[in-house]
């Protein structure tokens, strides 16, 4: 088994990178052949994450050096327990995310969809995976252009217009991000994260302003990409835009955002970073608490699903940053479980919202009547449950997910304002979803006729990809206790960078130079 | 480096230092852009020349590898000059010709001799391009459209 | 170590290329015409080319020798672009 | 006068010029200042391995010294990235001014510049 | 088999030679390369280059190249002189026209390009029929002089180079 | 077992929803016999629990959380879960005669089972945090079963109104329950019902003293949280039964009960909770006195009754405890009953509305007699079970001080009892006495026995607790009491007899004056009308109305789509913060010394600033501002060669000149103009932002150029021509040390041009199509298309630039050069083909297909990195040699060089296709004639006659 990891976690990087590329020089013509290759490629990438998840389970931090070079000189794949989670969960969210595609037929809509998809997921797991501050930079925009392509994905007007947005907005925030890694490596002279996390520690004081400046910049930077408020305004329009798949799959791209947040704030600007130790904290806990209440006022404010379904993202990322901005162990493996939780379900929700929009004929997504349609019903089911996961009500998982939060943060200083945050949010929320709901199922069962259901896609697989997501969240729910061990045992390792050091740079920290 | 190179270099090195001043010396202080255009075009060809040569003359001097790359340089701009020029010169005459950013300086409004043989200059006619539209090429997504 | 003669001779090339530059930056400022501009910042270029040159002879290197040769052909391509966007408005067609 | 002070200054130029575009209200200054924002960072980027005047980081038995070339490799990959992103942002512009009539960043609908 | 190999002979010995300025080393291992890229690159490039032009080589070449590199140093001084000194109110500015006989469209770049690298003239527009030149001088005295000058200097020697 | 009786209901409630496809009856008996088989196992664990043993069933769930599937059945669960399973049962039975052939029962009883499920698990649950998921899943079921008639307005407002009361309360209570669990530092009950000491001495009590408050409080609609039920009457009537009789509302009551041990017995707790209860009691008996809808005058009282058990429980007193316990289950039989009776008088006579009914006696002779006894237990009349307990109330209330005042329980509580009195009697008065209508909606008669039967089974416990109370509850009381008080309570006898206390007086006087008021009910109602409270439901509207606009208003203010905002937000708090952190910790300017400018720099630095500054002044007119740009690009080259870059002044260069050429591209199509837009105020902003971020990162770039430099970049030089096999350090970190940056790079690229491809091959189509359909150019034409000389021109550069491209890739590992730039300068070198000649003539020449281009060069580079898998080493491990060739001499193969290959296919390929494609939409927008009519130059004079051609140009 460990034989194989140093493989799988190749892998993990090569597989979507050689799968897109193939699929655009000999499928590229054949639509069949390119979602085989496609599905193929994200069934593969699960049972690899899944195995990499069980090797890291064991709490071993596996570091891989490409190209021979030895850290911090060349660049390290890292998988710890953190990075072996994300990537089971954007396998499991992307298999779905393709099921979804392919079955709606999605991907013939405009040019480059599965390329495109694989080039998302190479993004994404480099992301997650690499230990090179400055890779991460590479792999943001890795995903980042593959996200632009699929947000533009079938265009049209309201696509192409939030397009230039997101694009221009992102682009900035590229810059800001060499800015802060440029910083950095000015100061440090290296961009390994292990090692950054080694001569941040024991810089000068002379420095540490610089060091702080840099944490705070790069810390913007993610910020923008979780959709933090202020930095959030880019999040609603571009989400409730796109294709409905691509949203889905989208739900995953806030959370790399979160996830720089935690491995950064841990690692080098954790608990031994001077002046720059948990610099951030201060700022992303109003801006987290914020978020939350943005999203979810939002979310009750939206005049349609898709839109609706985007708010939400944004009220779970407040959440979510909320419990990662106070910084401790007992709150990571919480955070780390409601990342899994927000994720599934957000995408589950804009899956049953793009299932309804689609088959509501004129009507599509708006919160307006509409009669009768196609599978009202099992819809009607989906919906319920999707909002009851996206609130965090039982027996979903995000009832548990906010109840380990609560619990998590209960010793932090604004466990208070946190408190109140999920509560209230939360509450929020049920009224939004049960106004939605009443509104598009219940009321419009009054209206007389039924909507014509021609060429309808996917009838039984875009519903079970749906179906098929809401069940991870009932899993969730169900394995909540091997999962949240798992959780708090990978907070425990992020919380104890000297592992993570040990494991990249070996005994010989600092030896080198 | 004998004495007579280094005299040789650093005479090539002010020659073309002078020409390139000049022939900007030229672009800024000339009239209007048909007399502008005579000074880079020749001048700071030939001055970059002089540098490249200087160059080309100093390395093998100074124990350095044998080098004629600097020729390529020098054999490239003059090869590519005289069709920058030509080219600023059609956009001028084109724009000028049609009262765009007016520039009377060149008389070509007003002056421009006509082409033997009753033929138009390629660039201006007196006349803008206002051809028919012609069909446009269709190209079909293939497969995935 | 470069003799006297050249040292001087060097930085009277470099003063003039110097001068030369604030001299297109002149013309690029003042204009009038678009030609105008585009000639300065044409003759820009080869006097960076020169300018590369001299600081290759002054500092004994040849390293940059490509750099100079890109600037040649890179300078060509622009001009012809800006000229055949006033000519044309489509620079490929 | 030392050439930290002209890079530090020109950074600052080229990012005051490069914010101050991106946030006009039409794509195509934004697209020159997302520019101008490349280019700051590029010097920026480089600037983290200092300045040294003639050590190119090349083998050479008759150099004495050689500059960091960590930070040039950085800019290279950065440079790459930045084209393809400015190639795409704009076309995207392009696109989505063929398909609204109008190039205002936020969509806007303009009398003046619909064909 | 030769021609399909070596489809421009002029081009290829031109690639090879530049090759060797690049290269900027004079031994075996160079050599053979740039024999190679001699060979490839007109090759590979030769779908854009359809009808290439016929041209003398011989003296009229050497000739030709040789009278428009002295005039080219020679009448540089010229031009810096009139920038240096003539005043603007001073200058002859003067548009002429320059009838063709040479009809390659190679020839007649040739031709304006020499024009154009030649002190005191600028090559500015070809006529629509490509017969004429129209050419612009800096100071001129007497146009019909100076065109006759052009075409007996240049033209005529042109005309021998191209067939 | 426990697991067995919780999971019953909630996995049977699949059960009926398959079932209906078998018919109606086929739902009802898998709901009836889940529920029935559920009560067998409750009744088999009954004897236990009597005998005083307490019944536990545990299986860990997420002990990180402390939240375990612990259930525990003790008296007072077994009491609750007996009326949810017996009064489901009744309710079932009745609900298949009640519902309407077009409702769909599989769902309604579906809905049910799962209610009772969520109802069973809360007083089933032994974890405070189990219990919290049941709380919620009975929010979230009523919500559905409230809504059950999705037609109806009201159902669909109701069912919203009680989600929203409830399951607002639900929060509160979960952020109660976890402070509780906190303090006790557990959430099994079990174990935070030992800790009252420790819980009431934690400065934690009040708050979550208040939040468990919220959440039993809203659940069993405590005044001022009471208004949601009477709306939760739309749903049908055996919901109203179940749900707003015997269990949800007394969730609420049951956490009072459970946490009694705990919370009851301080002031604040007294205060608070008893408080609330009697004025609950009161003023809802009030209310309920003029509510002329059945259900609604029910309602009210329900909430009546549930203040006055809430009150009960807040005394705090093990009597007290005792009496709530013995009312709850009367309360049970007398409410459900009459919510069945409501039902069946709604079914038979067609309304609901007191003020149409009446006389119904003579025909409703089996309904009418039950709800004479139903009604009269609820009056607290003498000898049923309502009267028992209402004195046990009454004494209890009459010993209460409250706020140093005795008179104000004792009068308060007759009041509410008077009043219950009072419309008790209404309801039977009004509806079945009085003279016989002839105005009934429907002709009203007895229902079948599927309708009155579960009433009278009700019914009958009533009379029979009320004749024989210490047979029949008198030994459940006392285990269920002694539950509650934790063993505290007193062993009372139950009797209807008590003896002359002052229970009695107050009741004789609550019955008289009660049938008093009956009597002036016209006159009093004039009072209620005055006194009348703002309807709730209005102002509930209204408040989500007004919610939901003002937050629409909101958002659509602060999300207006506008990107200048995202990006002054974006930039602003970049800079906020990035100075924040720079001025909170320690700073030292740096000692390394300055390297001196030249001449030559500072003009170049004066370049730089003049075009910068060019720009930003004139970038309204966009051709010109990309002239200017040049220059910025042109000096950058020139710093980077100038400061030892010789590989990023070339990259600089050819990136540069693609660059411009693209944007020249797509400036053809755009508005060749920027109008002038912003305000000057927001100039202003937008330069106060733009000069703190210019100062921001100049200023770092200063600190940090001024301070020594540690890098671990010496390991490259030592490593690049030993390890990597390369000379220049640079490449050599690009394609080996740090190939997988390259790796990701190149595939940026790719995906770049993708998706330019994906944006443009669709231009022709919709909005666009037409756009570019029309398209005019919008500035004068010169009729040359290609001009001569400069197709001569490019043709010979071509070749030579291709040479270049070829030497700058293949010395790039040992110098200055590589892939990347290589395929830049092939790619200017044919884009100058296209722009000269055009580009149908050189796309036609042109026989590489991008796509295969970018795709091949990925998959090479990939290729290159994973052969090394194959000799065991990791991704994108090189390898090189040095090998002897014949007539060449010794030549380096390394396999960097290979992955470089891939750069360099890549770039070409991306390039190629980015311009191609945007060529290609100007060839459509130019209706450009189709590739075959043009020749590579326009004006070919070997080719034109001698005589003019002014149409050469065509
Ligand atoms: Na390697
Ligand atoms: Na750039």
């Amino acid at each position: 088994m460990s034989a194989a990891v140093p493989y799988l976690l190749a892998a993990a990087v090569v597989m979507p990178a050689v799968m897109g590329a193939a699929i655009l020089l000999t499928l590229r013509h054949r639509l069949r052949g390119s979602r085989l290759a496609s599905l193929a490629s994200c069934l593969a990438l699960t049972a690899i994450a899944a195995a990499l998840v069980a090797h890291a389970s064991g709490g071993t931090i596996e570091s891989y050096a490409l190209g021979d070079w030895r850290a911090p000189f060349g660049i390290v794949l890292v998988l710890d327990r953190l990075s072996a989670m994300m990537l089971l969960l954007t396998a499991v969210l992307a298999f779905a995310v393709m099921i979804y595609a392919v079955a709606t037929g999605i991907d013939r809509k405009g040019w480059h969809f599965h390329p495109l998809f694989q080039f998302q997921l190479l993004g994404l797991n480099g992301a997650f995976l690499t230990g090179d501050l400055f890779n991460l930079f590479v792999f943001f925009e890795v995903l980042l252009i593959a996200s632009y392509g699929l947000l533009l994905h079938a265009q049209g007007a309201e696509r192409l217009k939030v397009g230039v947005q997101y694009v221009v907005i992102n682009l900035v925030g590229s810059t800001l991000f060499l800015v802060g890694v440029g910083l950095l490596y000015g100061v440090t002279g290296t961009l390994n994260m292990a090692d950054l996390a080694v001569r941040v520690a024991a810089a000068p004081a002379g420095d540490q302003s610089l060091i702080a400046a840099s944490a705070l910049v790069l810390m913007t930077v993610f910020a923008l990409k979780a959709a933090a408020a202020p930095l959030h305004f880019w999040l609603p329009g571009a989400y409730a835009a796109t294709t409905g798949a691509v949203a889905a799959l989208f739900a995953i791209m806030t959370k790399v955002g979160a996830y720089a947040i935690i491995r950064t704030g841990t690692l080098i600007f954790g608990a031994d970073a001077g002046a720059a130790a948990f610099g951030v904290a201060p700022w992303l806990l109003p801006a987290g608490i914020a978020t939350a209440f943005i999203g979810f006022i939002g979310l009750f404010a939206a005049r349609s699903l898709r839109s609706m379904a985007a708010w939400s993202v944004l009220g779970s990322m407040g959440v979510l940053l909320a419990a990662v901005a106070t910084f401790r162990v007992e709150a990571m493996g919480p955070s780390l479980y409601y990342v899994l939780h927000s994720t599934l379900a957000g995408a589950a929700l804009f899956l049953v919202v793009d299932l309804i929009a689609t088959r509501r004929g004129e009507q599509g997504d708006a919160l307006t009547l509409a009669p009768r349609f196609c599978q009202a019903g099992i819809l009607s089911g989906l919906f319920f449950l999707a909002a009851v996961g996206t609130i965090g009500l039982p027996p979903l998982s995000g009832f548990i997910g906010k109840l380990l939060i609560l619990d998590g943060v209960r010793a932090a200083p604004a466990a208070a304002w946190i408190w109140a945050t999920v509560l209230v949010t939360t509450l929020i929320g049920v009224l939004a979803f049960a106004r939605a709901g009443s509104l598009i199922f219940w009321k419009s069962s009054t209206l007389e006729g039924e909507i014509p259901t021609r060429a309808l896609r996917g009838r039984v697989m875009g519903v079970s990809a749906a179906a098929g997501l809401l069940a991870c969240l009932a899993l969730l729910s169900l394995l909540g206790g091997p999962v949240t061990a798992y959780a708090d045992a990978a907070a425990a390792q992020l919380f104890d960078p000297g592992q993570y050091i040990a494991a990249v740079l070996g005994d010989k920290t600092g030896a080198l130079r | 480096m004998t004495f007579a190179v280094e005299i040789l270099v650093a005479f090539l090195l002010v020659l073309g230092g002078a020409f390139i001043l000049i022939g900007s010396w030229g672009l800024a202080r000339l009239p209007s852009l048909m007399t502008r255009l005579h000074g880079p075009t020749k001048a700071t060809t030939l001055g970059v020349g002089g540098c490249l040569i200087a160059s080309m003359i100093y390395f093998p001097a100074t124990g350095g590898a044998w080098s004629a790359h600097e020729l390529l340089i020098t054999i490239f701009l003059l090869l590519t000059a005289p069709i920058s020029a030509n080219m600023i010169a059609k956009s001028h005459l084109h724009r000028q010709g049609h009262g765009i950013d007016p520039n009377p300086a060149d008389g070509i409004a007003t002056g421009l001799p006509p082409a033997p043989g009753g033929a138009d200059w390629a660039t201006f006619h007196g006349a803008a391009d206002d051809e028919a539209p012609l069909p446009a090429p269709a190209r079909r997504p293939p497969g995935q459209g | 170590m470069n003799g006297p003669i050249l040292t001087a001779a060097l930085t009277f090339a470099l003063a003039c290329v110097s001068g030369a530059i604030l001299l297109n930056l002149f013309r690029l400022v003042r204009g009038p015409t678009s030609g105008d501009r585009i000639l300065a910042v044409d003759t820009l270029t080869i006097n960076a080319i020169a300018l590369i040159v001299v600081f290759g002879v002054a500092w004994k290197t040849q390293t940059y020798f490509e750099a100079a040769l890109l600037l040649a052909m890179v300078a060509f391509v622009g001009t012809v672009a800006y000229c055949k966007f006033l000519l044309r408005g489509d620079i490929v067609e | 006068m030392t050439m930290e002070m002209l890079v530090a200054s020109a950074i600052a130029v080229l990012t005051a010029a490069g914010v101050y575009l991106v946030l006009r209200a039409r794509t195509f200054p934004v697209v020159l200042g997302l520019a101008f924002l490349s280019y700051a960072i590029n010097l920026f980027l480089f600037a983290m391995g200092r300045l040294v005047i003639n050590r190119p980081p090349i083998y050479d038995k008759a150099a004495e010294g050689y500059t960091d070339p960590l930070p040039q490799a950085l800019v290279l990959t950065a440079i790459v990235i930045a084209f393809g992103m400015t190639a795409f942002v704009v076309v995207l512009a392009l696109r989505t001014f063929l398909e609204t009539g109008a190039d205002h960043v936020d969509g806007r609908e303009d009398a003046e510049t619909g064909s | 088999m030769i021609r399909r190999l070596l489809p421009h002979p002029a081009l290829s010995v031109l690639v090879g030679l530049v090759w060797m300025l690049l290269a900027n080393e004079f031994s075996m291992g160079a050599l053979v390369l740039a024999a190679a890229v001699a060979v490839v690159v007109p090759l590979v490039t030769s779908r854009f280059w359809p009808d290439r032009p016929r041209i003398r080589f011989g003296p009229a070449v050497l000739d030709y190249l040789a009278i428009v590199l002295f005039d080219i140093i020679a009448a540089n001084f010229q031009v810096a002189w009139i920038i240096l000194t003539r005043r603007n109110r001073d200058l002859r500015a003067r548009w002429l026209v320059v009838p063709l006989e040479v009809r390659s469209p190679e020839a007649i770049t040739v031709l304006a390009g020499t024009i154009s690298l030649t002190p005191g003239t600028v090559s500015t527009d070809v006529s629509a029929d490509g017969h004429a030149l129209l050419v612009h001088a800096l100071d001129v005295a007497d146009p019909e002089a100076e065109v006759a000058r052009i075409k007996q200097r240049y033209e005529v020697r042109l005309l021998k180079v191209f067939r | 077992m426990l697991f067995l009786l919780a999971l019953l209901p909630l996995i049977g409630a699949l059960a009926p929803a398959l079932a209906i496809r078998w018919g109606r009856n086929a739902a009802a008996v898998a709901a009836g016999s889940t529920t029935l088989a559920a009560l067998v196992v409750l009744a088999s664990l009954t004897p236990g629990v009597f005998a005083g043993e307490t019944v536990r069933a545990s299986v860990p769930w997420i002990p990180a959380l402390g939240l375990n599937a612990s259930l525990f059945l003790d008296p007072l669960g077994l009491m609750f879960a007996g009326m949810i399973l017996g009064i489901g049962l009744l309710v079932i039975i009745y609900a298949r005669f009640y519902l309407a052939a077009a409702d769909p029962m599989g769902r309604f009883f579906s809905y049910l089972l799962l209610f009772q499920g969520a109802m069973l698990g809360i007083v089933l649950s032994d974890n405070v945090l189990l219990l919290l998921i049941f709380w919620e899943l009975t929010s979230l079921s009523s919500f559905l079963l409230i809504g059950f008639w999705r037609h109806s307005a009201e159902a669909r407002q109701g069912a919203r109104m009680a989600l929203f009361v409830t399951g607002g309360g639900g929060l509160a209570l979960i952020g109660g329950l976890l402070i509780l669990g906190n303090i006790a530092g557990s959430y099994d009950l079990t174990v935070i019902l030992q800790q009252r000491d420790v819980i009431q001495a934690s400065p934690l009590y009040l708050p979550a003293l208040l939040l468990i408050l919220g959440g039993c409080f809203t659940k069993s609609a405590q005044f001022p949280f009471h208004f949601w039920l009477p709306h939760a009457m739309a749903a049908p009537t055996p919901v109203s039964a179940y749900l707003h009789s015997a269990t949800m509302v007394k969730a609420g009551v049951f956490m009072l009960a459970r946490l009694w041990p705990v919370l009851a017995g301080t002031e604040t707790w007294f205060l608070i909770v008893a408080t609330t209860g009697l004025a609950t009691m009161v003023f809802a008996a009030w209310v309920a006195l003029f509510k002329d809808d059945l259900k609604g005058l029910l309602a009210y009282s329900t909430i009546s009754h549930l203040g006055f058990l809430t009150m009960l429980f807040g005394l705090g007193t093990p009597m007290a405890a005792l009496a709530g316990v013995f009312h709850i289950i009367n309360h049970a039989t007398f409410k459900a009953a009459l919510f069945l009776n409501a039902g069946i008088v709604d079914h038979e006579a067609g309304t609901r509305d007191l003020k149409h009914l009446g006389g119904l006696f003579g025909l409703m002779p089996i309904a009418g007699t039950l709800a004479l006894i139903a009604g009269l237990s609820m009056a607290g009349v003498p000898p049923l079970n309502g009267f028992i307990s209402k004195e046990m109330m009454l004494e209890e209330a009459a010993h209460t001080v409250w706020l140093g005042q005795p008179w104000v329980f004792p009068v308060l509580a007759t009041m509410g009892a008077l009043l219950s009195v009072a419309y008790s009697l209404r309801y039977i008065v009004h509806v079945y006495f009085g003279p016989r209508r002839d105005d009934y909606p429907k002709s009203p008669h007895d229902p079948g026995l599927g309708l009155w039967g579960p009433p009278a089974l009700l019914t009958a416990l009533v009379v029979v607790i009320g004749l024989a109370p210490a047979t029949v509850a008198g030994p459940l009381v006392d285990r269920v009491a002694g539950a509650v008080t934790n063993g505290a309570s007193p062993h009372v006898h139950l009797a209807l007899w008590h003896g002359f206390k002052p229970a009695l007086f107050m009741s004789v006087v609550a019955i008289a004056a009660g049938a008093l008021a009956l009597m002036m009910h016209g006159r009093l109602q004039r009072l209620f009308e005055a006194g009348r409270l703002p309807p709730a439901k209005a102002l509930f509207d209204a408040g989500v109305a007004g919610a939901a606009a003002l937050s629409r208003r909101g958002v659509d203010a602060v999300q207006n789509g506008s990107l200048q905002r995202a990006m002054a937000a974006l930039i602003g708090t970049a800079v906020v913060l990035g100075f924040a952190g720079f001025l909170g910790a320690g700073y030292e300017p740096g000692d390394r010394p300055g390297v001196p400018a030249s001449a030559a720099a500072v003009v170049g630095w004066i370049a730089l600033v003049t075009a910068t500054v060019l720009v930003v002044l004139f970038h309204r007119a966009r051709y010109v501002s990309l002239i200017y740009i040049g220059i910025v690009g042109l000096i950058i080259s020139l710093a980077f060669a100038h400061l030892s870059a010789p590989d990023l002044a070339l990259t600089q260069i050819s990136v540069e000149v693609v660059t411009i050429l693209l944007m020249l591209l797509a400036l053809n199509l755009l508005p060749k103009t920027t109008p002038a837009e912003s305000r000057p105020w927001r100039r202003v902003r937008d330069g106060v932002v733009a000069c703190a971020a210019g100062l921001g990162v100049g200023g770092a770039a200063w600190a940090v150029m001024t301070r020594p430099l540690d890098s671990i970049s010496s390991y490259f030089w030592d490593n690049a021509y030993s390890g990597g096999g390369g000379t220049n350090v640079v490449n050599v970190i690009l394609v080996d040390f740090r190939g997988f940056d390259t790796f990701g790079e190149i595939i940026v690229l790719g995906i770049a041009a993708l998706g330019i491809f994906a944006l443009l091959e669709t231009v022709g189509t919709g909005a666009s199509g037409r756009r570019v359909a029309a398209w005019k150019p919008d500035t004068v034409r010169s009729p040359e298309h290609h001009p001569m000389m400069l197709v001569v021109a490019t043709r010979l550069l071509l070749p030579l630039a291709v040479a270049v491209g070829l030497y700058i890739f293949l010395r790039g590992h040992n110098q200055p050069g590589g892939g990347f730039i290589a395929g830049l300068v092939v790619s200017v070198a044919i884009l100058m083909q296209y722009m000269a000649s055009g580009y149908s003539f050189a796309d036609q020449r042109l026989r590489a297909d991008h796509h295969t281009l970018i795709g091949a060069g990925v998959l090479t580079a990939a290729a290159t990195g994973l052969g090394s898998l194959l000799f065991g080493a990791p991704f994108l491990t090189s390898a090189f040699d040095y090998f002897h060739l014949p007539l060449i001499g010794e030549i380096e193969l390394a396999t960097a060089m290979l992955f470089d290959v891939g750069v360099a296919l890549t770039v070409i390929g991306a390039v190629m296709l980015a311009l191609a494609q945007l060529s290609r939409v100007a060839q459509s927008a130019e209706k450009a004639p189709p590739p075959e009519t043009l020749e590579a130059m326009d004006v070919d004079p070997s080719r034109t006659p001698a005589t003019p051609a002014r149409e050469a140009g065509r």
